[in-house]
């Protein structure tokens, strides 16, 4: 007889709650809250109270299986291994090492993480490494590092608490990040002003204390509209301009003719909103930025997240407490797969690949010579997949079948590969077309650590035994590493490559797992004695000083017109999380929201003469879908909104890969246009 | 809201009842563009062409829901039933919406009127679409009846039940059939002899083979439901072999033992073996076990020593029967009103104050004094009271008329007269004669000089072993004080011992006088709101005896047309329950008022009895996980009708 | 006292009483339920008698479907205690075969939870000297203060999932028609209203639903006034005695004497 | 309508019910804002039935049922009375006005009493004036 309650992390959003799951006889047979946990103190959203309800579905993938003919047939670990590195070989001999591409999953641990990193760039010697945060903060990263000199969020959660003015920029709090809207409302019982920007009345909106309908992709007329009033008023933060930040006076020149009418024309926020939004971020201090995917996935999303810095470092709200510009990370450990540097130009712990002073510790380590030029991007890997350059790929944990945008294409690319390696926990549309698949074992059945959204390193013990014959994604990559001839990868446990990520990261330098075992660390954390760093640029910025980067309003890659005259908008639902592959396999998420919908105006659907419920033709220039209509004042008249979750009517259809954000490649989600058609 | 059913909706003008106040065809045209929503009208819907016309539309639509908007359910809702059963529709696939009496006869203004009718027709339309389809189900009926209560009424109608050809159970607490009326002696108003006209009877109900007699013996349990019941018996031990027994009496006289008559109310002795009176059915001595000394001392034995015929049986034990019954007729009788209560009557204190059936047995031939009215010294009386409504109409006791009283005493006073010749008065508050031939048996009273005190006597005193009754004389207005020999008190008809005890066991439910409650005072005066459950006599309530046997009549008449249509219909609308949902937390079986659901506990879960089940939906209501739900009213249903109204 | 709890439940445990007992343990720097047996005797040095709530009458509830026949222990606080009273009224669990280890609460803790009896009752045996309860007075708010909480609602179900008194196979709240399912806010007040309901004279105002709520909604002031209105009418408080039955679930003796039920 | 308050009265289909067809054939004027439901017994009621109608924009919910002693089915009326001053109770401490909801005890013969009671419920609730518990949603 035997019953125990293991804590552990969940697995699904960028919040990282402490989660206790209930174990009886080894089987897992409840989830509860972690009462004393930091973040989330007791509280789950819906997705948190059933994360054990999707371990046992019989859509799980149970043991290896290689593509012979055109079906999957089970066959043991060590012939697939074998298989899977023949071909690889095969592969880098014919076509060179930037033939192949790897995505690593950001739902895995950082251990699984670097080991992905290392087989690129150690065991086949390219670059070509990327994962998920392309399609969400490499916007955040990329300009945040340009202003601050680091890409991550700059306070922790529970600051939020004591802000006095929290502004949340295209985020859907209560449905994204259910736990950091916990924390807001907290502030808000204290007589926080919050002020919510987002063209959708989403949940937040509806119980903020103000919300700004701002018309979709005009952040930064709206951001540069309030610097200029706060300029014109005085009330931007003299002290701290003059001594922390450079480039003010180029911000000054090009801010200056955003005047209030203008600003309120093209945002359709009306002037005293703004003026008083403006009054309240400099005034009730401190302030807080909060923001999400509505900023980033845009195709100058980059610019979008350079201005909220600018905004916060004008009026001196970042390196305080309650304060800075806080991305909500999406995934459970996409902060950790960023900071395990599988990203194509960075390697971990943000040391850029072309900086020759980092790469050689990593080649001193490693006795080997690593590329030296950037690898390509998500989007940049399905482009040259296209034309044949890349002819393997290893796609872990991902989805782009649905997740990432205009899926024929993503599809044609995918189908245009030589070999194909998936490894994941679920059969879903990667696994029918994959060559080779890896049944791996979910995050109950591995040791490891996650990262959160607030870069606070925690640890997740093993809770059961892996199902079936999988075997935890560390494993799987250190058989592929050493099948593929490399001597780095006979590491027995995580705690083994994690001590490695330690020496190679200095931000991970003073972590260990001894530490992590008995309280999360937040990164920097140089030294062992070091208690972590609670916000960043406390003294200072990363880079020296914050820089100023002037920003000019950005016009859309494509406009309403008669053929397609609905601007479309992607985003989340509480219920389900990403490509649903775990929460569609969650009898209590299931019945709660089985359906995807689109989000119609009534007036809209007046005119259009469409009844909630039925099922209407949404039509882009990418392709086309059926689904049924859900009426709601949700959306303002000519805008309409799809979440992404479904794969049975998919968004990602509809949306574009084209233009890339030039300087972080993350395609426009946010905007689409298209056209909605009654079905007869 | 999209529809996936094909619902016809029917709107009657009802003349200008409806149609008077709700503008139908700009209701109609209004929402002729909904999906799979046909909208019709007619005059009278209720009418030949009007049910044609529901019946052609739904074969020509293939509708699958139906809604009639006229007047209210309760008049034609069976009309409209049978019509969408006649089209193939199931019944239960039919909404009424009235819109008559509470919506265009109560609304003032048109256009309000119209509004109202139009949110109820689609508070109907919604409802429907969530409507089950239900089927009727039928259950065999045993033809064969319990009557419990062997006195005149339950006589009665075992007689009747059995002349139609029906097997009969009488069962009677007493060693012999015959209840109240036995211990009479003359009748009013025509004086005839009650044994005389009460024997015969009780001989038909032993010669009858369709009567199984079963005397001495009580219903312990009844479980089932209507057409289904099934009856525990407990025939207790007489400890005499009935077939055996002449009747010869040498064991009565042999036993020493000598006991109060419980028949002689005490006036008189019977024996430990003895037979209850002289033409008891069956005519069969019973072993009154808590005083023969065989049972008591293990001593004696004269009896079986000296019974010729070796009837005598010690060793008989309790018999229980367990049997099935279609129908049961509760015919319990009465108990009365122990005057003691009154202290200020002196009943008990003073020797010579009787209850109305001690003077009957005293007058009855087979009585103790063998029809003589003697004192407790034997003397004649010369001066005898009659105080009527003992208990009867007082707040204190008994609020309600006891109804034979008045006439009963008038028959006293002139039978006491005829054989005393003593001085009658009768103390009352209001004579209340209104039997046939009660009037002119007043008269005859009056002219035999018996005296008449309207004023309820305050107390009765001793004065030198004379009575004196107090009371005001409310017609002369003063206080009178009349001495008198003897005082018979009309004690209140109550409801007998077992009456609480039975209303348990067969669900029945009490009046507020506690009497059996009747299904509808006028209309099912023989009915009680169990299904198959029947009740005669005073076990409803006060009355005579020319009463009790009409109503004895109409509860075998039910019983028999009951029986005769060999099967019945239980009505779908009863509740249902999911096993997965049911968690066995027995809120609901509490609240049950008619036990049909029990908790089982190896399952942990709750059973539901579907027959005994009434619809009432108290549990389906108190059910928080859903797990019970009532047929044609499911919460889905209600909530929905509730969505169009509003 | 944490020694002599660990030598109590060590004898207990030895000599058969039970077969396991559920207390907390420490596990690296957090506090959890666990369940001790014979053959994890030697973690009992881990037992903690940290003030954190969980819901132990809910993991018993849950431990006990999985082995019926097994006996067990479990350590209760006055709120632990009151839980399973009213689980014993719905044949959830039955108290007698339970060894109740009682832990009365500290001062803070009381007043923390606002809780008028910080003590066990009919616990087996109680440790800790018994602190006095206040009866924190009743908290009214209008309507718009309460459609402004209610309106922040995530539909989480973390009050039914945490609540030990919410043990129903198939929850209401479920049902389309009475709360539509998969929309942000959840249909307000109708999501709060039908709870409230289930839970009046029920709850024992232990909180745990409160503590677990993401949108801050003080679920147990609510339940608290309720409650408290609730006594006014029926004279009935949750949680005191087996023996009482909650006034909606049964019908008063003379009403079944005078119908025949 | 006027400022339409919206009244809804669920009848016991044996007394209620009945005594609100006898107000119809005696053309007994009451206002249209009151609007019914047929049960089979005011204890059929539940607290989720009337959620459900303050929900949907009642500003007024009654349930009328059989006097005590001549309910239908023997104590369905008794039931249903304890069940609604516990949901008065729960939305007096919402601060909804408990006299928003009521039981009244309606036999068959009683018309007159049912005018009379849809009339003042009506008049009471007006000058509450309405709840609009889902104001815009």
């Amino acid at each position: 007889m035997e019953y125990k309650l293991v804590p552990s992390i969940c697995p699904y959003c960028g919040c990282g709650c402490g989660i206790l799951m209930e174990v009886i006889e080894g089987k897992l047979v409840g989830t509860l809250p972690l009462k004393t946990h930091p973040i989330n103190k007791g509280k789950l959203c819906i997705k948190g109270w059933s994360v054990h309800e999707f371990v046992y579905s019989e859509n799980r993938l149970r043991s290896p299986m290689i593509k012979k003919g055109d079906k999957l047939k089970e066959v043991e670990w060590d012939e697939a291994i074998s298989y899977a590195a023949k071909r690889l070989l095969e592969i880098k001999e014919k076509y060179g090492p930037s033939s192949i591409a790897l995505i690593s999953s950001a739902r895995c641990t950082n251990e699984e993480n670097f080991l992905m990193m290392k087989l690129a760039r150690y065991v086949l010697g390219t670059n070509n490494i990327d994962h998920c945060a392309r399609l969400c903060h490499s916007a955040s990263v990329i300009g945040l590092i340009k202003t601050f000199g680091s890409g991550a969020m700059t306070n922790p959660i529970p600051h939020l608490e004591e802000a006095k003015t929290i502004l949340i920029f295209g985020s859907n709090t209560t449905e994204a990040h259910p736990i950091v809207a916990t924390h807001i409302l907290r502030a808000k019982d204290k007589g926080a002003n919050i002020i919510v920007v987002d063209p959708r009345k989403t949940h937040i909106a509806r119980i903020a204390t103000k919300h700004l309908q701002i018309k979709i992709g005009t952040d930064i007329v709206l951001i540069n509209g309030m610097m200029n009033e706060i300029i014109k008023q005085g009330w931007e933060d003299k002290e701290f301009i003059n001594n922390l930040t450079e480039g003010y006076e180029e911000l000054k020149k090009t801010i200056s003719k955003y005047d209030l009418s203008y600003v309120a024309k093209v945002t359709g926020v009306n002037e005293k909103d703004i003026y008083e939004t403006a009054y309240l971020y400099t005034h009730q201090k401190p302030s807080s930025i909060v923001y999400c995917l509505g900023i980033t996935e845009h195709h100058y999303g980059t610019d979008n997240v350079i201005s909220l810095a600018n905004l916060s470092m004008l009026t001196g709200n970042v390196g305080k407490p309650s304060t800075g510009v806080n991305p909500l990370r999406g995934q459970n450990n996409v902060q950790g797969a960023c900071d395990m540097g599988c990203l194509p130009q960075y390697l971990s712990g943000y040391q850029k690949v072309s900086d020759d002073k980092a790469r050689e510790e990593f080649e001193k380590f490693w006795k080997k010579n690593l590329p030296k030029e950037e690898g390509l991007t998500v989007e940049e890997m399905f482009t040259e997949a296209l034309k044949g350059n890349i002819k393997a790929m290893i796609i872990q944990g991902e989805n782009p079948l649905i997740s990432d945008p205009n899926i024929s294409r993503v599809r044609k690319a995918l189908q245009n590969l030589e070999f194909l390696i998936v490894l994941d926990i679920f059969f879903n549309e990667m696994t029918e077309i994959a060559d080779v698949v890896f049944a791996c074992s979910s995050f109950l059945e591995k040791e490891g650590t996650f990262t959160n959204t607030e870069r606070r390193v925690q640890y997740i013990p093993k809770v059961i035994e892996p199902i079936a014959n999988t075997k935890p994604d560390w494993q799987v990559i250190s058989l592929l590493g050493s099948a593929l001839g490399s001597k780095g990868f006979s590491y027995d446990s995580p705690e083994e490559i994690f001590n490695e990520i330690s020496q190679l990261t200095p931000i991970y330098r003073g972590i260990s797992y001894e530490r992590l075992k008995r309280y999360p660390l937040q990164w920097p954390c140089k030294t062992r004695l070091d208690p972590g760093c609670e916000y960043l640029h406390k003294d200072g910025f990363v880079r020296g000083k914050g820089r100023f980067i002037p920003i000019e309003e950005k016009e859309p890659f494509e406009i309403p017109d008669e053929e397609y005259p609905f601007i479309l908008t992607t985003g989340r639902v509480v219920f389900h999380y990403h490509t649903a592959t775990m929460t569609k396999n969650s009898p209590t998420l299931n019945k709660e929201l089985s359906s995807v919908y689109i989000e119609i105006n009534p007036e809209d659907a007046q005119r259009l003469k469409i009844e909630d419920g039925e099922k209407v033709k949404v039509i882009s220039r990418r392709g086309e879908i059926e689904i049924k209509v859900r009426i709601t004042d949700n959306v303002s008249p000519g805008l309409v909104y799809i979440p992404m979750h479904f794969s049975e009517s998919p968004v990602n259809v509809l949306t574009s890969h084209e233009p890339l954000d030039p300087q972080s490649k993350i395609p426009p989600y946010k905007y689409s246009c298209v056209n909605i058609k009654k079905i007869d | 809201m999209k529809i996936k059913e094909r619902v016809g909706v029917f709107i009657c003008h009802c003349g200008t009842n409806i149609a008077g106040k709700v503008d139908i065809k700009n209701l109609i045209q209004k929402n002729s563009d909904k999906e799979n929503l046909f909208f019709f009208d007619y005059p009278y819907f209720c009418s030949q062409p009007g049910q044609a016309l529901i019946k052609e539309k739904i074969n020509q639509l293939n509708l699958t829901r139906i809604v009639v908007a006229a007047c209210s359910p309760s008049l034609h809702e069976k009309t409209f039933h049978k019509v969408a059963q006649e089209a193939g529709i199931n019944p239960y696939l039919v909404s009424c919406a009235n819109i008559r009496e509470q919506c265009s006869w109560v609304t003032e203004d048109k256009e309000e009127a119209t509004e109202k009718a139009e949110k109820i027709i689609f508070s109907h339309i919604n409802r429907v679409i969530y409507q089950e389809p239900l089927f009727v189900k039928e259950v065999e009926i045993t033809p064969r009846v319990l009557v419990i209560g062997g006195g005149i009424s339950g006589i009665e109608a075992a007689l009747k039940i059995a002349h139609a050809g029906k097997e009969v159970y009488l069962v009677e607490k007493e060693p012999s059939i015959g209840g109240h009326m036995a211990k009479l002696d003359k009748t009013f108003p025509t004086l005839d002899c009650a044994s005389c006209i009460l024997t015969p009877k009780m001989v038909e109900v032993r010669e009858n083979k369709n009567i199984k007699l079963l005397t001495y013996s009580e219903v312990e349990e009844v479980s089932g439901f209507v057409g289904n019941f099934e009856a525990k018996i407990r025939k207790k031990a007489r400890s005499v072999n009935l077939l055996k027994c002449t009747g010869c009496g040498i064991c009565i006289n042999k036993c020493p033992i000598k006991v109060d008559s419980e028949f002689d109310m005490g006036l008189s002795k019977r024996k430990a073996i003895y037979i209850p009176f002289p033409q008891a059915v069956p005519n069969a001595p019973v072993i009154d076990r808590k005083n023969c000394l065989w049972f008591t001392k293990n001593k004696c034995g004269l009896c079986k020593k000296f019974c010729p015929f070796s009837a005598i049986d010690y060793d008989m034990q309790d018999e229980i029967i367990v049997e099935k019954f279609g129908a049961i007729i509760v015919a319990t009788g009465f108990s009365l009103f122990d005057p003691e209560l009154i202290y200020q009557y002196g009943y008990k204190r003073f020797p010579n104050v009787f209850t109305s059936l001690e003077i009957e047995r005293l007058l009855s031939p087979t009585g103790p004094t063998l029809g003589e009215i003697v004192l407790k010294n034997g003397e004649i009386p010369k001066e005898v009271a009659i105080i009527h409504c003992v208990g009867s109409r007082d707040e204190n006791y008994k609020p309600y008329c006891s109804a034979i009283c008045c006439l009963y005493s008038l028959k006293l006073s002139y039978l006491i007269k005829e054989k005393t010749k003593a001085n009658i008065y009768n103390f009352y508050i209001d004579l209340r004669l209104t039997r046939k031939g009660g009037e002119e048996f007043y008269n005859r009273v009056l002219e035999e000089g018996v005296e008449f005190i309207r004023g309820k006597p305050a107390n009765i005193k001793m004065q030198d072993d004379k009575l004196v009754v107090e009371c005001e004389d409310t017609l002369l207005g003063k206080i009178r004080r009349v001495k008198v020999d003897m005082v018979i008190l009309s004690p209140a008809i109550c409801p007998e011992k077992s009456t609480p005890f039975l209303s348990r066991i067969l669900g029945l439910s009490l009046s507020q006088d506690g009497f059996f409650q009747e299904k509808h005072p006028k209309l099912a005066p023989a009915s009680t709101m169990v299904e198959g459950i029947y009740i005669a006599g005073c076990c409803q309530g006060p009355k005579d005896i020319p009463e009790s046997v009409a109503q004895a009549g109409l509860a075998a008449a039910e019983a028999i047309s009951l029986i005769d249509c060999k099967k019945i219909e239980i009505s779908p609308v009863v509740a249902e329950i999911n096993e997965d949902y049911c968690s066995g937390c027995c809120i609901c079986v509490n609240l049950c008022p008619y036990n049909a659901l029990e908790y089982d506990s190896e399952k942990n879960k709750v059973k539901l009895t579907q027959e005994k089940c009434f619809g009432c939906g108290v549990c389906v209501s108190a059910c928080f996980a859903g797990a019970l739900s009532l047929k044609n009213y499911r919460e889905q249903e209600i909530l929905a009708q509730i969505e169009g109204i509003l | 006292m944490e020694d002599k709890v660990k030598e109590k439940i060590k004898e207990i445990i030895i000599n058969k009483e039970v077969d396991g007992f559920l207390v907390l343990k420490r596990y690296f720097n957090y506090v959890v339920p666990y369940l001790f047996t014979e053959k994890n005797l030697e973690d009992l040095e881990e037992l903690s008698l940290e003030e954190v709530k969980y819901p132990l009458a809910r993991i018993i509830l849950k431990i006990k479907k999985f082995y019926p026949d097994k006996k067990f222990g479990i350590l209760v606080r006055g709120c632990d205690e009151k839980h399973l009273i009213e689980l014993n009224k719905y044949k959830k669990i039955n108290l007698k075969e339970l060894y109740l280890l009682g832990i009365n609460c500290s001062k803070n803790l009381a007043l923390k939870c606002e809780c008028p009896s910080p003590y066990t009752k009919i616990a087996n045996i109680s440790f800790g000297e018994r602190v006095e309860g206040k009866n924190f007075e009743v908290f009214h708010k209008d309507l718009s203060f309460w459609l402004e909480k209610f309106s922040r609602c995530i539909k989480c179900y973390g009050c039914r999932s945490i609540c030990p008194l919410c043990f129903c196979n198939n929850c209401s709240l479920e049902e389309e028609l009475l709360v539509k399912r998969g929309f942000l806010p959840v249909d307000y007040p109708i999501f709060h209203l039908v709870r409230a309901y289930h839970l009046a004279g029920r709850c024992i105002e232990c909180g745990l639903c409160e503590e677990t709520c993401p949108a801050e909604i003080p679920l147990r002031k609510l339940y608290k006034e309720i409650n408290e209105k609730f006594y006014q009418i029926f004279g009935y408080k949750p949680g005191e005695d087996i023996e009482e039955k909650h006034p909606l679930e049964f019908l008063e003796e003379e009403v079944k004497e005078k119908y025949g039920i | 309508m006027k400022e339409n308050i919206k009244i809804l009265g669920f009848l016991c289909q044996w007394c209620a019910y009945q005594g609100a067809d006898l107000a119809g054939t005696s053309r007994l004027i009451y206002p249209a804002e009151v609007k019914l439901i047929k049960v089979p017994c005011s204890g059929r009621v539940s607290a989720h039935i009337i959620f459900k109608a303050f929900q949907k924009g009642a500003d007024g919910v009654f349930v009328a049922g059989c006097h005590i002693g001549d309910c239908h089915f023997k104590c369905g009326n008794i039931i249903a009375e304890k069940r609604i001053k516990v949901i008065k109770a729960i939305l007096d401490s919402l601060g909804i006005e408990p006299i928003r909801l009521d039981f009244f005890f309606i036999s068959a013969s009683e018309g007159l009493k049912f005018k009379k009671v849809a009339e003042e419920f009506y008049a009471q609730i007006k000058k509450m004036g309405s709840l609009n518990l889902n104001h815009g949603r």
